[in-house]
Parts: C-alpha cells; structure tokens; sequence
C-alpha cells in the first residue's frame, strides 16, 4: 500500500505492524513523535502492546531491559541526550545479549544544545555493542524498523535503526507499506532461551563477573558482533524475497566507472544521488558509497566499494573530536591500511547541527575531489564545510 | 501470621555459599523477604552489598529467577519485567501467577535509584520495592547515602577534627513514599521477622505498586560484633530510631510500640560508627539525632490516631 | 571449586547462570568460631534458623537438624538468639 | 512533471505545515512522488514559519532545504512585513497570496516585476464556510490552480479521503473544507 | 618528598594540594578511595573546599558544570558506571568550555559488571570533548593530576587523568609529592572570563542553538582540541623545569633502533618495559611506545615513534565493538593510511575485565612479532591475546 | 506584603522578546519570581519551554545570571552554583550576598529531575527550586508527565478510543518535597501574584532548601484561548485542583482559601484538554478526579490546623 | 536582526551570551490582535503590567505609559485583566 | 637487592592488606623501592584473600600480577586447609607461617621439601601484647627476619613513625605494636 508518511510516522507504523509486548519510552525532540502516534494506537486499542511511559530514557532503556530479559520483544525510540542518557545501559544491553530494538532519530549532541540532526548521537554510542543501521529516507525507515527486529532476535544483540532528524523523521515521502498481517507473519514470535518468567526454571542474569570470566563473556558478544553482517544480508534478502524491496549493507551508487566518489551517511546519501545524477550528465565520473549498516563496521563491503574510486571523499556529519576528523573518514582510513588499492582520501565535516547540505554543495565537493585527483595529492585532509569563517 | 515451623517447611530461596560478611543482616532480609512470599517471584537487585556477595559468576544463592541490569534502575528494571508479564499473560504465553520483588539498598534507593523507584510508583506497576536500609554505601567500602543519619561516621562523612561525621538529618524516605501513594507502604526490621513477614505478605497482595525499608544493621559499616545483628535491630526498635509501622489506604498504623522508648544513646552506643560522637566536645549531634527521632515518632503518633 | 573453568566458546550465551548454584561455593572456610548445637537443649523454636543470614541451620520435617558446615561463617547469631533460658547454640573458636 | 518545489508561509498554528503535509498526502494518492517538511524552530504560536512542498513524476531522492521554489504559498498576508517572502523566487516563479487585495496590489507591495502573483481571499472563504479563520485548506485548493500540477477532482478526492480519516465522526467538517476548497479554486485569480 | 602511595591516595594528594573550590563526587570501585580520602581532608580542615556529596554521578558532574560555570576550580573523580552515567553531562562541559578535571580510575564497562580494570569506560566518552591522559604508574597519576589543571584551564576544556583500575590506584609505590605549597603556587588561581557570580555582568550560558549558530560553535571547540597538544608539551615542560620530571606525550623506551614494538597504554607500559629490557638482554631489538595523551590523539608523535618499527604489535586494552578491533589499533591505521613508512600492524586485545598480563605474555607478543617480521605479513591481525578457549 | 507599585519600580529581569505562546503562564511566573527576589539572583533552568524560549541564541530574555546545563539536572547544576558560590565567598572572590534560583517544568522535576532535586535539599544547599507547572511536557509537544492529572488528553495520553486520557492520578510532588523536610515549600499560581511574590520572599529568606511548585497554565497544552490565562490559573485555586498553601518549620499553612469549593468541572470545562471527558461514556474519570481533589484538600485542611 | 552571522572565530568562546539580549529580537509581529490602551480610563491599579506575559506593558515613573508594540504578541491578558469596571485596554484585530 | 615478590595469606578483615601496605611503606623510608598490592575480588569478611608486595633496590616497571613469589607469608595456619599456599613458590622459595606448629610440622603438612619454612606465634603474641588477635603487624617482623631485606632498626623506625601518623592520640598502640614487631622478630625460627 502507497501512502504518504514522514519518517517518524513510518517508523510509527512499523511499530504498530510489530505490536511488540513491550514499548518503554521517553519523549525527545524530534524522536517525540514516534511514540506519540504509538501511544494513540495503544489508547486506540490497536496494538496489544504494553506501553510503559518511563520517567526519563535512562529507565526506559533499563525497563526494556528488564522486559526483554523476561522474554518480550522490546522496543523504544530517542534520539540525542535521549541516547546519551541510555549511555550505561545500553552496553548493559547488549553484554545481556538483548534484542531490543530503538528507533533513533538522529539530532546532535549537547553543547551547544540543538534540536537538529547530526549523526554525533549514535555515534557517541557507537562502543555500546549495538547494531547500528542508518536510513536515507523514510521507506528504508520503515523497512528497516522491521527487519531490525529479526536481525536482533537471530543475533542476540540488541539493534538501532536511525534517521536523520527532522530531514526524515519530519519529511513526508512516499512509503510503500507492507500488509498489516504480513508482519508479524513475517517475523513470528520472539523465541527465547531463557525467561525471568520462567519460575520453574529460575535463572540469574546479570551477575558479577570477575577476571576469571569477564573476558570470555566479552569475547562471545565479540562474536555475535562478527556474527552480524551475514545475519543482516540474510534478513534482507528474506525481506526482498517477501516484499520485493532489497538493501545492501553498503550502498554503491554508480560506482562500476567513477573516478571520485563520496562516502556518506543518511539523508545525504539521496541529495548526493542528485549531485551524481548531474554531475554525470555534464560527463563527469563520479559516484557516491552509502554506508547502511555502520555498526559492524562493514569492512569487506566497504573496501569493495571505496577502492573504486581514486579519490574518495568522506562526508562526515559529525566529528570525532580527536583532531583526526570524522568517525567514517577514520573507520575508512584504519579499514584501508593494508588495502592494495588506496584512494586518496578527504575529509568534509559537514551539516552539524542540521546545518543544510545542497546538491550544489556536493557538485562543489566532487569539483574539489577532481581538483585532488589532477593534483594527486590532499593538501588539507580534514575540512569543516560549510561553516562561517572558515 | 505466620508460623516459623510453616515458614520452614518449604524450599529455601535465597541459599547458602553468598559471599555477605558472617552476621550481614541484608542477607537476612533477603531470605526473610523469599519465604514470606506465598505466591511465585521474580526478584531483581541494584548494584550493591547483596547483589554482589550473591551472584559471583558462576555462582548465584537465588533460587528463584532473578535480574541485575545497574545500580540505579531495579525499579525501571522490574516495571519492565512486570509489563512484559502482563503483555506474555494476556497472549496466554504466561499462565501462572506471579508477584514482583525488587530489592535496593539504601544507595540505590534513596539517592541514586530514587527516580526510577517514584517513577514505577507512578505508573503504578504491581512491583514490590523492598529497600534494605544498612543507612550507608556499604558495597563500596561504607560511604555516605541520603539514609545515613546524622553524626555516623562513614568514609565520605568522617569523624574529622572539624567536622564529626555527617551533618545532614537523614532523608525519611519512607514518608517520600507514602507521598507518593503506593497500594501499600512500611518499615520493618529483619529483628522482628513475624512483622517482616506479615508486611510482606499485605504488600504483594496489596493492589499496585508497595514499598517496605527493612532496616538491615551491618556489623562492618556500623561497626559491631556480628553476633549482634538481630540485637541492633531491635534496639533501633526499642529507641524509635527506625519505627514499624504501615500505610495503606490512606491510614497510618503503628505496628510494634515499644514498651517503654529508650534514649538512642542506647542504640548508638553498640555501634563503632557513632563512637566518636560519645567523645565528641559537645552533646550537640546526639541530641540534634535524638530530637529528630522524637519529632518523628511524635508526628507518627498523631497520624496513625486519625 | 578448582575444576577447570570453561572456554569461551562453551559457556552460555549472555551470562545466564542456573538459580541456586552458590551451593557449590562453601564459605565455611571463613569461619574462625564454630556454633554447637545441643539437639537435647534445643526446642525446635526455629529462631536460629529465622535468623541465619546463611541458611545454614538445617531443619527436616519440622524439626533442627544441626548445622551445615559446608556454609555456616560462625556469626554467632543462632547461638545469640538461641532463647537465654535454653542456649542450644554454643559458640566455640575453630579448629585449626 | 518536472520537479516542482513549494514553500508555504504561515505562522504558528495556522496551519501551514499540515496544508504542506495534506498536499503531499493527496498527491501521492494520485500517483505523484512527493515531500513535505517543514523548517522546524522552536518558534510558538503566532510565530512566522515556513513549510515545504517537492513535487514530480518520478523519485524524489534529495533531501535539503529549498532555497528557490517554483511556487511560494502566504497563508497570512501580515507576514509580508517582516519576512521577505519572495526570497529565491526565480523569475517564472509563481506566488500565492492569502489577501483581500488585487495581485496588481500585491505585485507592487512586493515590488515584482516577472514573477507571477495570485490571490485569493481565503480567510474570508474559510470564515464564512468553517466560521473560523483557518486559511490553509482553501489556499489547497487555489494552489492546485495555479500550479496546474494535479488534475482538480482527483485532488478533491483524495484531499476528502485524508479528511475523513482525520474527522471520522464529523462530515460537517468535511464537506466544510471540500466546500472551501472548491470555492478557492474557483475564486483564485492573477 | 618520597612516599608510599597508592595510584588512589596520589590522586587524593594531588588534589589536597590544589585545594579546589568545589568537590562533586559519588563512590564507586575502584575510584572510592580518592573521595574518601579527600572527604577525610575535608573532615579535618585541610583543605577548604565545597566538598558537594552528589546522589549520583549525573549530578555530580552537573554541580561540576555549574561550580565551574561559576568561576571555581573544580574536580571529581569516578569510574567504569559513573563516567558512563556523566555520558550526557560530559559533553555538555566540553561545550561549555569548562577546565573540569576527573580523576578517572579506568575499569571495565558493564555488562557484564566487574570491578577490574580495562580501558573500555574512558574510550567510550572519547568523542566528548575532553582531554585523557593515561598514568602508567602512581608518579605519573599524581603528576599528571596537577598538571591538568593547568592544562584545562589553558585549554578551556575539561580533562581527565586515568590510572589503571586496582593495578594503579590500589597498588602502592614510591611517589615523589610535590612540596605542599609549592603546588597552589604553581598553578595560581583559576582566571575565568565570566562567571555566573558576577551578577553585574550577567551573562547567559547554555543557550538553544539552531542551525545558524551550531556549527560555527562546534568547530571553535574543535579548534580548542587542535590546539591542545602544544598546551601539554608547554605546561610539561614548565612542570619539568619547576619540579624536574618531564612527560612526553608519547612515550617512546629503546625504539631508537627497535625492529618489532609494541603500543600500549596505562601500566601495561611498564611492565612491557620490563619485557623489553629482557629480550634486550637476549640482543632482541625490541622497543615500546606507550600512548599518553588518547585525546587529542597525538597523530605526528605517534607516527614518528611508531614508524620507527618494522613491526607493530597494538596492545588495546578494550575493544570497538565495531568487528575492527581495539581503539589505539584504529586509531594507528588510521593515522598510518598515508603515511610514507609503513609498519606491519597485529592488534592484541587484552586484559579485559583485569585479565593480567605478565612479562612473559609480552615477550610472547614480541616473538610473535618477530615471526611477522620474518614472514613478512600478519595472518590474523586482531588476536585476543589471554581468553580462555581461544 | 509587596505593592505592584513598588515591584514595578525596578528593572525589569525576565525582558520581552522571548518566544513563548501568546499568554504563556510560565513567563509570567519566570517574571514574577524574579521581581519578587530582594537580592540579586543567579538563575539556572532545565530543558523545555522556559528555557527554549527565553533563550535562543544569540538572544536571551534573562537579565541576571542564567545557566542552562540540561532537562534533569537544574537541581544539581545550581548545588554547583550555590557551592562554588560558598567557596569563593570564603576566599573572599565573592563579596555580595546572592540568592540561587532553580526553573524546571513539571517533567524536569517531578519526572527526570526529581532525584537532582532530592539530593539538592538533602545536603542543604541553599537554593530555591521552582517548579513552573503546566502539567505535561509542552516543549516536546504536550506529552503526559508524573503531574498530568488523570484524564487529560496529552500525546502519550491521548484521549482514545479505548483509554480517555492518562489514567493514573498526579504525583503529589509538593508533598512529596515536604517529606524531604526543606527550609520553605508551597504551592503558589500566577494568578494571585501577591501570594506568590509573598511566597517567593519567604522561601529566599529560608534557611537552606526551599521550594515552590508553581501552576503556570498553558495555553497551548491545556487548549484554550490565551487571554483566559490567569482566570484559569484562579479557577484551578477556586476549585481546590491546586490549593495555595505553604510548609515551613513542621506547619502548614493554607494561604488562600476559596470562599466557595467549586466542583471542579468548572475548571474542567475550561480546557480542551479535558474535553473528551465530557463527552465519554460515563463519568467515572471526572468523578475519580473530583475525589482526589476533595481528599487532598480535605487532609490539608486537617493538617493545617494542627 | 538581519544583520551579517559572525564567523566561528569571531563568536564568544563558550556559549556565553550577554543577558538581556532578547529585546533586540521583537516579536511584536506575531501579533494578530493589538491591544489599544485608553490613559484617560487607566487608574494604574498595575494588574496589565503585572500580568503581561511579555513585559510590555510599559511603566514610568509609576504610571502606565503605554504598550511595547515591540514585542506584544496580543495575548489579549491584559484586556482581560483590567478590571471590568474600568476596561482601559480592548483587543482590535492587527492592521495589514 | 635484586627484586623479591612476596605473597600473604590472610582472611578479609585481618589485615593481610594493611600488613603488605605497611611494610611497603616502611621500605620506602629505608630507601627501597616497592610496591604493595591487594588482589581485590569482592570478598566480605572471614573470606581467604591475598596481597603481594615487590621491593626492590631498582624502580619496579612492572605492574602485573605475582605469580612465583620468593616469599610467602601465612597470617592464618587454618587457611591451609582450603588454599594452596605455595602455589609458585620456587624451590629456593621462604614461606612464613603464623602458627603454634614447629617448622617441621608446617613442612610436613604442606608436602614442602626443598623450601625453608619458618614459623612464629603470632595470634599469642598479637592476644598478649595488643589484647586482640591481629597478627598482621607482629608478622611484620618475622619477615623481616626471614627475608634479610632490611635493617631491622630502620625498618622499626620507619613502622614507628607510620603508625603514629595513623593512631595520633594512641601512644598505647603504637608502643605495643612496636613491641609485638620485636617480639615476633626475636621468636620466628626455622
Ligand atoms: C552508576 C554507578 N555508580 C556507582 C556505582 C558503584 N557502587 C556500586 S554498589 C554502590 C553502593 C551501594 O550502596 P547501597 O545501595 O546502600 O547498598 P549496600 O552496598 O549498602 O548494600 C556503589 C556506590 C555503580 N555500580 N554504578
Ligand atoms: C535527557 C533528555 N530527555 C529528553 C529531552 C527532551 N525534552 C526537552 S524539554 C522536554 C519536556 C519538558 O517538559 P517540562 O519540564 O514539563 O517543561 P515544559 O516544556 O512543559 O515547560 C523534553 C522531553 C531532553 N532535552 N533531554
Ligand atoms: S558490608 Fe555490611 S551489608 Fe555488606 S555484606 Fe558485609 S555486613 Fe552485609
Ligand atoms: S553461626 Fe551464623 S552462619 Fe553459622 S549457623 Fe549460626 S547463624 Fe548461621
Ligand atoms: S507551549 Fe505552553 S508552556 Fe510552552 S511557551 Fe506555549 S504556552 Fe508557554
Ligand atoms: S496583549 Fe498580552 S503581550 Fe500584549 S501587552 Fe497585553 S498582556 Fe502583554
């Protein structure tokens, strides 16, 4: 079914298809939404959920927490200090091994306080053992939002799935919705190994783990983690089977032939489709890598793609704050080290705070990449684009 | 009321082989708290003195389902759980019938936890909060909480040369509580296990969400011989320095009077970490503490006659 | 308690651990005073075991069994408790 | 259809965002690809705001702000006082102006010389169908004439569709703002 | 002075001599002793500080942001749980331009809950904006606290000295203190800008900044942390000349003429010290580099010490999550993409959760190290060196 | 008693230009409280719409020192505040006498807030807190907080079809404040500013802690037109939904009491947000509502006379 | 207000604002009704000003002087709040 | 002094910490360089824990844990009963232990042959001289007999001035600490 749905409806909606046992949640620009429309659906009686309007996120993700430990399929949205404030618990989470799954709307860190979309949120968070899936527009929104639940559940680790603040959260675009029935056809009902409600069983979660065994814990979730990427192409592929929409782990836009390319994340991956598209009438050959899953870091499909292009621009909408750049501009130099092929590469810290990104912006980028491909050398690796000043 | 030969009879909860200082009265309370319990539980623990002396990987002394997630979020934790039973039960995915316990000490429920215990209050979540109340960090190495009364000497309240251990009153969170309106609310001591065990008893059966402060002296942080964990508990009854008593419905009840109320200096006395307050060069933080226990006990008095 | 611990790959997924299973783990060593129970003093008025922040005072079909070593630490609070008109317990230091 | 980019002008509350929502809505009913955002501030009510519209036949992929639209929407004539409403109107851009005034009027006030201006009087058809002074439904239905982008009746359709879902149990207000709409539509002029 | 001190009473000591204004602090292991022992100085009129006794470490780094904001000196001091619960507020006194210094005991991240420690809790605020220098021993835990101080406070950005959980801050050694005096004097008073106090001046803090301001307030504090490392190296060498030891930022042992090194941080870096001493011994040309400063990741310094090597052997004592290995790892490759000498890199992850790791684990990872050499290339390049069952 | 006259003698320290709803009560609180203050201020406010309006960069309607760190925290910034402001007095970097004042909404202190806010008055720091309340989370979109009363719509309470708004009764957070024994604490509304001027004066000359939970109507939130702001605020006064009263020294005071207790549908009625209730089913959530009311209001009247 | 946004270099290190910078920012033009007040009827019983919640109800001197059409957004409180009796402020519909 | 490693036994709450910080800290006095750690697991009171302490005449790098320690002291005998306590003691290795046993005795119990084995009474020295059993600081003496580390006097001295600084107002117990230190030196025995 076509519909019209801003991102945070369409993540909405996907929750009500779920109808997960538990949703616990807090309200946060410009995350809000999500769990207000969800809230009427239950007021509504159209959900059988249990809705636990919790007293700040840090309770919300520790009652998910709880919730799902007891067997329930969980899930929650935030965004920002939401995140931030979930910080502890959500490595809690996932050393738990907890499928829960968070619908983030990406907005920038505090300070300076801003209620507009950056990427620093997730990112901050990026250590917590979380599968991390970061959305271009609202359909992959919504798509997402369900295939997250399957790929937590077979991975045991707990998933989020992100927009961009207000650009898509708030941006209504043309979502194909799959069948109200077909989705929880789809994904079944969660099966645990384990449940707290299980009295007849008792379990003890949670227990203290000295240095005897703490490591050997750590490297099962360790492996779970590198048991992820073809858990998702797995899930995806079933979601293609089923409903005809199929994603890649790593986006490639035009890529077979382009000389440059930028490396992006989010909404800018489809206005920096746009600056392709043009740039390719004027004869230019240029491309564009998407990275959709960011957490695992994708490394083999993201050296397939990068090592195309001669000089690769990497679009950061948030900084590492080390004075080495953007979070994808360093997993990409660290992931290209040893790589035979290697690209130049350059950094564009860009649109912090939701400061906007135009298709012009990017055409000036890729002139600025052919720039470095003539010259073959980057002469100041890390640039803040688009700030006054400069 | 309950018998102790009944209570015997069945299978113990909270085990044996813990790692709890010999004479822990938190471990007491624990135990108390299990076999009280008539119906199925699910237990839950803040970070803290019980939680780590009973689950040290691989080993664990509850024998009934149990959870730790962090030091500030039992009660979150247990909402969770506790609406994850009500969405498995209505699917038909649950059948029995269980009751919800969760336990914090005074760290983690008086200061730290205090938002996420009044937030699931609230919300009205049939969860039983039992906070056991050693008034200090212990877990920690005996540090300062919000329960800790004034005077008490603790790592981060010394009894310094300038200033002889901590100077605040204590926070009375039983009465936070009560303002709070849960189905049911008490204090009660591991002293006085018949009290205990009835109070558990009315607050899992109350309707929503209920509240006890299970005083649990601890000979390591208060500093006495372990043998007199039981005695210090029911000193701290005789002085109403911790009064038992109930709220529900609206009404106050007093549920052990002492026979005759002996000064505190009786109870604070047994204890290392009031010691230096009897060496101190005024009476002055004895009878601050012992004008606030009479203002209280005072004020309980009348509310529980109306 | 010195069998071999596991390797990584064998242990349960996400630090689940079976209830109960502190029975395996004997604090008895801790103890430096030992309690004595008196089966011919004692009344059966269960208050030891009530108290015993160690579950370690064993009661079968409604009657004091004894001690269980294995756990006891030797708090001494079953022998304090123990009614004074009947002391039961006695408290008497560990054998070395 | 080319793309075809809107940005509507209101104030807090008035509606401007959910008009921008309700045109992207019924257009998608009608086969088109769209987009609605709004520009989010924190402002309250009563505050001057800004809505967008990106409109085609084919996939909207980009997803930045609109610095020159085709057609500019201004649900609330005070508004030209203070905020410069044709910024980054191109030359064959198109504007729309809730107004009691002549476009000649407007033209001048706002001193244009090629750009296209159109007005209608949509507070006071919405006064007197809705008996309140809620602009943005009727300006729908004027800027699916001048924009010449939907077929009319198709849009009406699906405009009453989306209403009925909003209002279920109120048709009053239904037929109201298809009442309005049409009427806009009808009365819009250059 | 010489003393006996553990990494925690250093770290007590350190701060009785600044005598800060303000104290805001909450216990946890291993960190608790360095407030305890500060509260005793309270207690006993040594020092005159406001010593606030939060109910949390959200609010204690909270009364932090605000005493700071006020114009006093301010410190606290946590670990693993409690740095990760100030997530939100962290970034906030980064933003804030705060010279806040944390004495941090580093200790694992839960779950699974341990007390022992790993590098996971402080790596995991990496992105916040402040400034991290790692102790390798109680001399350099206490040294580095007063140091700090000034370097925060001509940075304008927070800090936080680290020592290794239990191993430093509960592990005695000779310490060499400062004359009481001479360290007040040292480092003057603070001399803030403004401060909420001056009620004649009022100023605003902490305004809502939207996409016209954010960017350009972000890439000034950006600015701060590029300019940070010659801070360091300033107040470093003024602390050599004025008490006569001397910290590099990267600290190189025998890598002069080292064909295979190791990088690592905290006191791991001692005892590989030793290692190298030993297989020196052997005529092994072997060398250590030990990572100091972690933000700003000090990039020329550590490319000049590490390129001196054939081989590099990356101790992390903590992991990404991320399917990439440990953070100096990342971080290394990264720096290294363009770089002209190129080592061969394996990444070891060790010791989490307080796995020890002795002399001749490292002189394992050295022969191994050498084995690359010999081979020319590394067959499994992220090992976790020390779980049990690998 | 202040006189209008005199409080507009002086400058003003909350300025126009802010961004606040036409007839938005919290401003008008935020004003009143600051030309109430006596000394000079230093102000410091959680997230939400006090603060997102008066501040946005580069503008800001504060002319007084003002802080804003983040939603749950006012409470421990401004014990920061107050302790670096005890400590540099000390050291004589200070020399004027300063007042601390804290602003959060009702979701930044009854919800997320509230234990930032509990430590605050347990360790004494001397600062007033004033709780601006509207009722529900206004600045996100006029979500349900711990003091929406039952039955209002909010977003995530919405006025369903299956469920008509929230269904748990409002915390009581003045008495829950109470039990945390600060210095001064009342309930105050914009509508009787001389109450609230008198109350705010009290509470800066209290000795330690104090607070006051101000109503502040929204006009956005509670859906009605702007100019009914302040009859509004007096409506909620004259219908016992929030009576005036205050705490100091173990007594409570009612301040102002109505001439006449009008049911509360008068006030009801008012507002949008509790349309739906008029039209529900039945009127069991109108009259548990009224019930609540009358029992608070009937303890109050109880406990202030002793 | 439409004054040239500085460069990240220029701005004030820290977030710091001046106080009191909001009145260069008017939000007079929110407004859709105007309050029009009457001096002959005003009596300065001060209930407009205090009221106001956008302090532009201008006093001097301890009188009313008028209204900041600055920043009034035309709430409409004032009208509501002068006393009936006196009714010194009514609400016009704003000018175009 | 080439480095020496030490280990002690003792339960929480007897001062096996406090024993190795002590000796630490009085070496540091005589010049030597040291380190004094505790093996913290979270064990309560009566629980079997463990501290290590290095000395050394050279700065100590290393910071891992002790594995083969030359020195092993035992503050309680009955910990022998449940814990190895000459895991890693190398053949040439001492162990010290509190014990009204004889040398021979201890030597048999632990199955020892190569390794020297000394014993002292120190809970009888503790229960005389300080009134409660606390043999950690007369265990203090007996090391330093056994170990040959360190002058005795300067040792005595430097444990003197520690002491005082901790028990300021309690001349009784730092005398009788001293005292029992000496005591115990005088009676260890092979
Ligand atoms: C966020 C966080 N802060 C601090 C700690 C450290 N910590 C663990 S338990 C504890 C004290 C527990 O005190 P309480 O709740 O009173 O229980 P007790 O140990 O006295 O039984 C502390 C401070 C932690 N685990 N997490
Ligand atoms: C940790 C965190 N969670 C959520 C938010 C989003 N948020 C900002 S203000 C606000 C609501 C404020 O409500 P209240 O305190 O009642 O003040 P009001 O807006 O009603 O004046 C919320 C949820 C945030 N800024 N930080
Ligand atoms: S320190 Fe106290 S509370 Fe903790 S285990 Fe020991 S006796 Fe129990
Ligand atoms: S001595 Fe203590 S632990 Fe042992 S049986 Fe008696 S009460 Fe239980
Ligand atoms: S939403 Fe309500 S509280 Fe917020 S500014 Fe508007 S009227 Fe005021
Ligand atoms: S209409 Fe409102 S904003 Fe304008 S002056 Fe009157 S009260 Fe103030």
């Amino acid at each position: 079914m076509i519909v019209a749905r801003t991102g945070n409806e369409a993540m909405a909606e996907a929750m009500r298809q779920i109808n997960p046992d538990v949703v616990a949640a807090y309200p946060i620009t410009p995350a809000t939404e999500v769990v207000q429309l969800f809230s009427k659906f239950v007021h509504d009686g159209k959900v059988t959920t249990e809705f636990v309007p919790a007293e700040s996120e840090h309770s919300a993700i520790s009652a998910c927490v709880g919730a799902s430990s007891a067997g329930a399929r969980v899930m929650t949205s935030t965004a920002s200090q939401g995140l931030a404030l979930m910080h502890e618990i959500l490595f809690i989470a996932a050393g738990l091994r907890l499928p829960i799954v968070i619908c983030l709307v990406n907005r920038s860190l505090s300070s300076p306080i801003n209620i507009h979309c950056d990427h620093s949120d997730s990112l901050a968070s990026r250590d917590a053992g979380w599968i991390q899936i970061f959305s271009e527009n609202t359909q992959e929104a919504y798509d997402s939002t369900i295939m997250a639940i399957k790929i937590a559940e077979k991975a045991l680790l707990p998933a989020m799935v992100t927009t961009d603040g207000f650009i898509i959260s708030h941006g209504m675009e043309r979502v194909d919705m799959v069948d109200d029935a077909a989705v929880p056809k789809w994904l079944g009902t969660r099966q645990p190994k384990t449940s707290l409600l299980d009295v007849d069983n008792p379990i003890t979660l949670g227990a203290l783990d000295l240095q005897d065994f703490f490591f050997e814990h750590k490297r099962s979730e360790i492996d779970a983690m590198n048991r992820v990427l073809p858990i998702i192409d797995e899930v995806q592929n079933e979601f293609a089977e089923k409903f005809g929409r199929h994603y890649p782990i790593v986006d490639e836009y035009k890529m077979d032939d382009a000389e440059v390319a930028i490396l992006a994340m989010g909404s800018t991956g489809g206005t920096g489709k746009v600056a392709v598209d043009k740039m390719r009438e004027q004869g230019k050959k240029v491309g564009l890598v998407r990275c959709r899953v960011f957490r695992p870091f994708p490394k083999d499909q993201m050296l397939k793609a990068v090592t195309k292009a001669k000089v690769l621009g990497v679009m950061d909408r948030s900084d590492t704050m080390s004075t080495l750049g953007g979070h994808l501009y360093n997993e990409c130099r660290s992931i290209l080290y040893d790589s035979d092929t290697r690209p130049l590469l350059k950094n564009y810290i860009y649109g912090l705070g939701g400061r906007d990104i135009s298709i012009e912006d990017i055409e000036d980028i890729y002139t600025n990449l052919f720039d470095i491909q003539k010259s073959g050398k980057v002469d100041k690796d890390i640039v803040y684009y688009g700030v006054r000043g400069e | 009321m309950a018998s102790l030969k009944q209570l015997a009879a069945q299978e113990e909860k909270f085990l044996g082989g813990h790692r709890a200082c010999a004479g822990c009265a938190a471990t007491i309370a624990a135990r108390m708290v299990l076999m009280a319990a008539e119906q199925p539980v699910v237990v839950g623990a803040s970070t803290g003195c019980l939680e780590v002396v009973s689950t040290i990987y691989p080993y664990s002394a509850w024998n009934v389902p149990y959870v730790h997630n962090a030091f500030e979020n039992v009660a979150a934790t247990m909402s969770g759980v506790e609406a994850a039973y009500r969405a498995l039960k209505k699917k038909g995915m649950v059948k029995k019938d269980l009751r919800f316990i969760a336990f914090g000490g005074d760290g983690g429920t008086y200061d730290i936890g205090l938002q996420a215990l009044s937030g699931m209050i609230e919300r009205r979540h049939h969860v039983l909060y039992v906070c056991y109340n050693n008034e200090a960090y212990m877990n920690t190495g005996i540090q300062r909480s919000s329960a800790t009364p004034r005077g008490a000497h603790t790592t981060t309240s010394p009894a310094g040369t300038k200033i002889p251990g901590k100077i605040e009153p204590r926070k009375n969170l039983t009465e936070i509580i009560i303002a709070h309106e849960p189905a049911y609310a008490a204090q009660a001591t591991i002293g006085y296990w018949n009290d205990l065990v009835t109070k558990v008893r009315k607050a899992l059966d109350a309707d929503g969400p209920s509240f006890i402060n299970i005083y649990a002296p601890c000979r390591l942080g208060w500093a006495y011989v372990p043998e007199k964990t039981v005695k210090v508990s029911k000193l701290s009854v005789e002085t109403c320095v911790w009064p038992l008593y109930e709220y529900q419905d609206g009404k106050y009840r007093i549920t052990v009077k002492p026979k005759e109320k002996k000064p505190i200096t009786e109870f604070l006395k047994q204890q290392g970490r009031f010691g230096h307050l009897f060496k101190w060069h005024d009476d002055v933080p004895i009878k601050e503490y012992q004008e606030e226990v009479d203002m209280i006990w005072e004020r309980l008095l009348k509310r529980s006659e109306q | 308690m010195k069998k071999e611990k596991k390797g990584w790959k064998e242990l349960p997924i996400g630090l689940v651990l079976e209830g109960g299973s502190s029975e395996e783990f004997e604090t008895g060593d801790w103890r430096s005073e030992k309690p004595i129970w008196d089966e011919e003093k004692c009344t059966n008025c269960f208050l030891c075991w009530i108290y015993c922040p160690d579950s370690a005072i064993i009661v079968k079909d409604g009657k004091v069994k004894g001690i269980d070593y294995r756990y006891c630490k030797g708090c001494g609070i079953c022998a304090e408790e123990c009614p004074p008109k009947i002391q039961a317990i006695t408290m008497v230091r560990e054998e070395k | 259809m080319a793309l075809l980019e809107i940005r509507w002008h209101g104030r807090g509350g008035q509606g401007a965002k959910t008009a921008a929502l309700l045109f992207a809505d019924a257009a998608v009913e009608t086969g088109k690809y769209i987009q609605a955002f709004p520009e989010y501030g924190p402002e309250r009510m009563g505050a001057p705001v800004f809505a967008f519209n990106r409109i085609s036949d084919k996939p909207i992929l980009q997803h930045c702000g609109i610095k020159s639209p085709n057609i500019v929407v201004v649900l609330d004539p005070t508004l030209m006082e203070t905020i410069n409403v044709t910024e980054g109107l191109p030359e064959d851009g198109v504007i729309l102006v809730n107004t009691q005034k002549s476009a000649e009027e407007i033209k001048k006030e706002l001193n244009l010389t090629k750009q296209h201006v159109y007005v209608v009087d949509a507070s006071k058809i919405s006064t007197e169908i809705l008996k309140r002074d809620l602009p943005n439904t009727p300006m729908l239905g004027a800027l699916i004439k001048v924009s010449k982008l939907l077929d009319f009746n198709d849009m009406l359709d699906s405009v009453k569709i989306r209403l009925e879902h909003k209002f279920p149990n109120r048709p009053e207000v239904v037929d109201g703002n298809i009442k309005a709409i049409k009427r806009a539509y009808e009365e819009a002029k250059a």
